[in-house]
């Protein structure tokens, strides 16, 4: 008959939340022990999609290695591309020109809205609500056009190389891209009628999920996850790259510190992504887009690292050169890693429902976790 | 604090700290030994404050392995990096994810593609490879594996 | 007298294949049309057959028992949640003076059969030897249970008025008006509570707990597959249709026609439209109610669907029950 | 919470999370009550009107019935579906064979294989053989476009590359009897 399996002494239930599962969003395995409905604690299993790209990239020259970077975290891929030419950059100690620097901005905030707009239909899902779904794929696919119009792809670009842009940007880039700001700013509403105002909704997300500051910060969660938490973690402001220190835009912070915090970080920074993008759209500087670069690229000897902010957080590259034309050692610091193990402090003592609020507000990306 | 007060109270807080020239960020080696000493004045020192630990990882030299850690504080802003050389036939160090608990799952990371044995983690074990693993060490430099790896 | 049960019989399951394609293609427009999308638009007229090819498509899959599954409760439960959802269609007035069975006390039959549902889904979770559908069918229990208790006080609001528990009785009470409009507020507050607790009852979103897909993966049905989770499938929305069809005739009149007081013309034009027009038309308004829920709200947290339950709806729909008594003894309905 | 509260009980849940499905309510009068209830019908009423709004306009309607539009798609010039070499009308090319491309893959997805031509002059001369394409490798990276000196090659638009059979896959780009057009170095 129905056999007793998978209890742990006290007599909790151990149950297996992925790898094949709706909520994972990919194949994360977490093994949930719970009591009831109620999580005791909660432990990641990873590696169901490791490539090891660090070990992949030691084999690839300096301009290859860039392409691979886009299938870590896909939702971010040009900030990724942007991370490790900044990186092969600081290297080779050159300066790239104003025109790429200014590009590489737009595209980095849109691929942010892009991202930011998957995670909202995503996350609703998750909840539940399967139309935001549909709603937010709506000005998500109209990036997509954009970026596919620009770079030649919709999802894994590889448009940032060392020393500026691919490609120059498509006469309709500008055009297009305010004609996309203009839809946006027609459909924002339509976010607040949907999800954020709703009564169920809110309740799910308020209280959800707590994280103190002190938490966020020894965990090493970064972007929303830490800003929700109140914690100032955003690298566009403290550690400026590119034209990020010329343009007007707010750190967004929620003190909050629940789901209900990071999922308003999420939204406000679409609407900031979207400002510095309307400051910089009309101002592209003319020129080259792309800085004279050799032919084999080739870093001296030494240690570079390059932080960025990605749509999940602080995105951190590591190269170690020996001179050579590969990189010796390279280590992809990705925010999903970090904002993942806070995931079993946050869900202790919460109901298995909220698990599913809580990985919705952490927006992870597990190609991002496993690297 | 600049980059020369840090050196000066570092220099204070563990003598026997060396530091790299011409590097991005003010760059510590320190022995295995102190590390976990050093890291706990750094994160308590209240005019150090290195709260946040953004990356943890190992560099295979292949005569020995390094430890790299990137502190960052959300107080002052200032980085550094620790260094610490390992011996490569049996890597061990004293864990800090007492101290820093992100620490927890890049050490459990980088036991598992190092071999890097850190004394006093509260759960070391393969964290992204499957079972079967163990030892194995990936990611090192001579690491040879004919059936999963493909060289080009 | 057999022949006519056979000839009922053979309607009954007509009519339930039909209900079932109709009301999963139905709901499947309600959804593309919300989410800006088309809809099935392949196979047949635009799609019309999509249904049917997907029963097909059920037919023909193994039906699989899981290993470690209690056989005989795991095949059975499907089968009740058919069986109670063919029991409650017995007492509905389709039309007028067609009613399988009159029943003089329909609404009390009604309100004990559907109780029962909750026993084949208790009984899959079980009998499933999955972790997920074990907790799927905890959450039904704890939930149909609840939601049995608003449900029956919002029906008793009508029943207070009319003084019967006669489903016949109670749509003629509603010649010269819906309850819906005679009894103003009172009524329709128990109208809005009936509507909530229902979805409940009928595990569908946003109190899909039991299944919960982005929780429990399926929630009681994990492990079923083939002709064995159409049943269950079909049951759904049969049920449905059923809590539909009497809460149309409660508070919408069932299949009586749209009548004002005493403007004689207008109620004779009225009287035009058939009676059976009138209740499918007021029922499959109420499903489009509750799909329209479905595609609109967030799921709740199981706390909070009991919470919803016993702080709000349970307090409101007595505090109704009050008012209703009231208003029937001193006539301020109309 | 202080910085070593670890692990939250249920009581320390904000009061919002344990408040009602259908409003919140964290203490206060019957005037509260019902004014929660009603503030959280009001909410649900307003999605309910979004939601609407998008059933009875079909126009917002976004769905590309693919198969179907395939004459009316457009793909923007740039983007990435295969690397195909373009030949003129006498059959010419401009590869040289000089395999930057090849160098520049990450996935060594080019191959070329270069002959030895004899120039009137009666010298020999490199010229390329056969320029094999692995289609099932590429990432459509477009580093071979870049890198390529005299613009052989280019990235087309094609996009639906299903094959029954992998082998297919494996493309050869120039046609045969193809030859480098005059005044390419």
């Amino acid at each position: 008959m129905v056999e007793e399996i998978g209890t742990t002494p006290e007599g909790d239930i151990i149950i297996n939340v992925g790898p094949q599962h709706p909520a994972t969003h990919g194949v994360l395995h977490l093994v949930i022990t719970i009591n009831g409905e109620t999580i005791k604690k909660v432990e990641p299993h990873l590696g169901y999609i490791h490539r090891s790209i660090e070990k992949m990239c030691e084999s690839l020259t300096y301009r290859q290695f860039i392409y691979v970077t886009s299938r870590m975290d896909y939702l971010s891929a040009h900030i990724n591309n942007h991370a490790c030419a900044l990186c092969v950059e600081k290297g080779l100690q050159i300066e790239i020109p104003s025109r790429a620097k200014v590009i590489r901005v737009i595209m980095d905030e849109l691929t942010r809205i892009a991202s930011h707009e998957l995670w909202w239909g995503a996350m609703a899902m998750d909840l539940g609500a399967f139309t935001p779904f549909f709603h937010a794929f709506r000005e998500r696919e109209t990036i997509n056009d954009i970026m596919e119009e620009t770079c030649g792809a919709r999802l894994t670009m590889n448009y940032m190389v060392p020393g500026g842009v691919m490609l120059d940007i498509h006469p309709n880039f500008q055009k297009r891209v305010k004609d996309f700001i203009t839809l946006y700013k027609s459909k924002i509403s339509e976010y607040d009628e949907l999800v954020t105002g709703n009564i169920i909704f809110q309740n799910r997300m308020k209280g959800v999920g707590y994280l103190s500051p002190e938490d966020a910060i020894s965990f090493g969660c970064t972007g929303p996850t830490a800003k929700g938490s109140g914690v100032s973690s955003d690298i566009r402001k403290l550690y400026p790259y590119e034209v990020y220190d010329q343009v007007q835009f707010d750190e967004v912070l929620e003190t909050g510190c629940d789901s209900f915090a990071r999922y308003m970080v999420r939204i406000r920074e679409m609407n900031q992504s979207i400002r510095i993008i309307e400051q910089l759209i009309d101002n592209i500087p003319e020129g080259d887009f792309q800085a004279k670069t050799k032919a084999v690229l080739k870093l001296p000897k030494g240690e570079f690292y390059q932080r960025v902010e990605t749509a999940r957080g602080e995105f951190g590259v590591y190269i170690v050169s020996e001179g050579g034309t590969t990189p010796y050692r390279i280590k992809f610091r990705s925010p999903g890693f970090s904002n993942l193990s806070a995931l079993d402090q946050m869900a202790r003592g919460s109901k298995l429902g909220d698990l599913v609020a809580m990985m919705g507000t952490l927006d992870l990306v597990i190609p991002d976790i496993d690297r | 604090m600049n980059n020369e007060e840090l050196k000066i109270k570092i220099s204070e807080l563990l003598p026997t700290a060396t530091f790299e020239e011409g590097t991005q960020w003010l760059t510590i080696n320190v022995a295995p030994g102190d590390l976990h000493l050093l890291a706990t004045q750094l994160r308590q020192d209240t005019s150090l404050f290195f709260d946040y630990l953004f990356c943890l990882t190992c560099i295979d030299w292949k005569t020995h392995l390094t430890m790299v850690y990137h502190l960052d504080s959300t107080k002052f802003r200032h980085n550094i990096v620790l260094k610490s050389k390992l011996d490569i036939s049996s890597p061990a160090i004293d864990t800090v994810s007492d101290i820093w608990k992100t620490a927890n799952f890049h050490e459990r990371e980088v036991y598992e593609m190092f071999g890097v044995n850190f004394l006093g983690h509260p759960d070391l074990r393969l964290l992204i490879l499957p079972d079967g693993w163990e030892g194995k060490r990936p990611m090192l430099k001579s690491f040879e594996d004919p059936i999963n790896m493909i060289r080009l | 007298m057999v022949i006519e049960m056979v000839i009922a019989g053979v309607c009954v399951i007509g009519l339930f294949a039909a209900l079932g394609l109709v009301l999963v293609l139905m709901e499947r427009r309600v959804a593309a049309w919300i989410q800006i999308r088309l809809g099935p638009n392949r196979v047949g007229p635009k799609g019309m057959l999509q249904s049917l090819a997907d029963t097909v498509k059920l037919l023909v899959k193994e039906g699989m028992t899981p290993n470690g599954a209690d056989k005989f409760l795991f095949n059975f439960a499907p089968f009740i949640a058919m069986m109670v959802a063919m029991l409650l269609m017995a007492p509905i007035a389709f039309a007028k003076d067609f009613q399988l069975w009159d029943l003089n006390i329909g609404v009390l039959y009604f309100s004990a059969i559907s109780s029962i549902m909750v026993i084949s889904i208790l009984m899959a979770g079980w009998a499933s030897n999955n972790k997920y559908s074990l907790m799927g069918a905890m959450r039904s229990g704890a939930q149909i249970v609840s939601y049995e208790l608003s449900a029956g006080l919002s029906i008793l609001a009508v029943v207070i008025l009319t003084g019967s528990l006669n489903l016949n009785e109670i749509i003629q009470s509603q010649a010269d008006g819906w309850w819906i409009f005679k009894g103003h507020i009172p009524v329709i507050i128990a109208f809005i509570i009936f509507i909530i607790a229902v979805t409940a009852e009928t595990n569908r979103a946003p109190f899909d707990l039991a299944e919960a897909e982005s929780e429990l993966t399926a929630g009681f049905h994990t492990e079923y597959s083939g002709m064995k989770f159409a049943l269950f499938f079909l049951a759904e929305y049969i049920n449905v249709f059923i809590v539909c069809a009497i809460g149309a005739t409660l508070f919408l009149g069932g299949w009586m026609p749209f009548h004002i007081g005493h403007w004689e013309a207008f109620n004779h034009v009225m009287d035009y439209i058939p009676s059976s027009l009138w209740f499918f038309g007021k029922t499959f308004f109420l499903i489009f109610l509750i799909m329209w829920f479905r595609w609109t709200f967030p799921r709740l947290r199981i706390d909070q669907l009991l919470n919803l339950e016993w702080k709000y709806l349970l307090p409101i729909s007595m505090f109704n029950i009050l008012l209703v008594t009231l208003m029937a003894i001193l006539g301020w309905h109309f | 919470m202080s910085n070593n509260s670890n692990y939250k009980d249920s009581s320390s849940i904000p009061p919002l999370a344990s408040g009602g499905g259908g409003a919140s309510s964290s203490g206060g009068g019957a005037l509260q009550y019902l004014k929660d209830v009603f503030n959280g019908l009001k909410s649900l009423a307003t999605g309910l009107r979004r939601t609407l709004y998008y059933f009875t306009h079909h126009k917002e309607i976004i769905t590309e019935q693919y198969p179907e539009n395939r004459d009316t798609l457009n793909l923007p010039e740039r983007f990435k579906g295969e690397v195909v070499m373009p030949h003129d009308e006498n059959n010419e090319h401009a590869c040289t064979g000089c395999t930057a491309c090849e160098l520049a893959c990450p996935n060594a997805t080019i191959k070329i294989i270069t002959k030895f031509d004899i120039t009137p002059e009666g010298k020999k001369k490199k010229a390329l053989d056969k320029f094999v394409y692995h289609l099932e490798l590429c990432t459509m990276c477009n580093l071979c476009v870049v890198a390529c000196p005299t613009d052989a090659i280019k990235m087309a638009q094609t996009f639906e590359h299903s094959v029954f059979d992998r082998s297919e896959l494996t493309k050869i780009l120039n046609k045969p009897g193809s030859k480098i057009r005059e005044g390419i170095e």
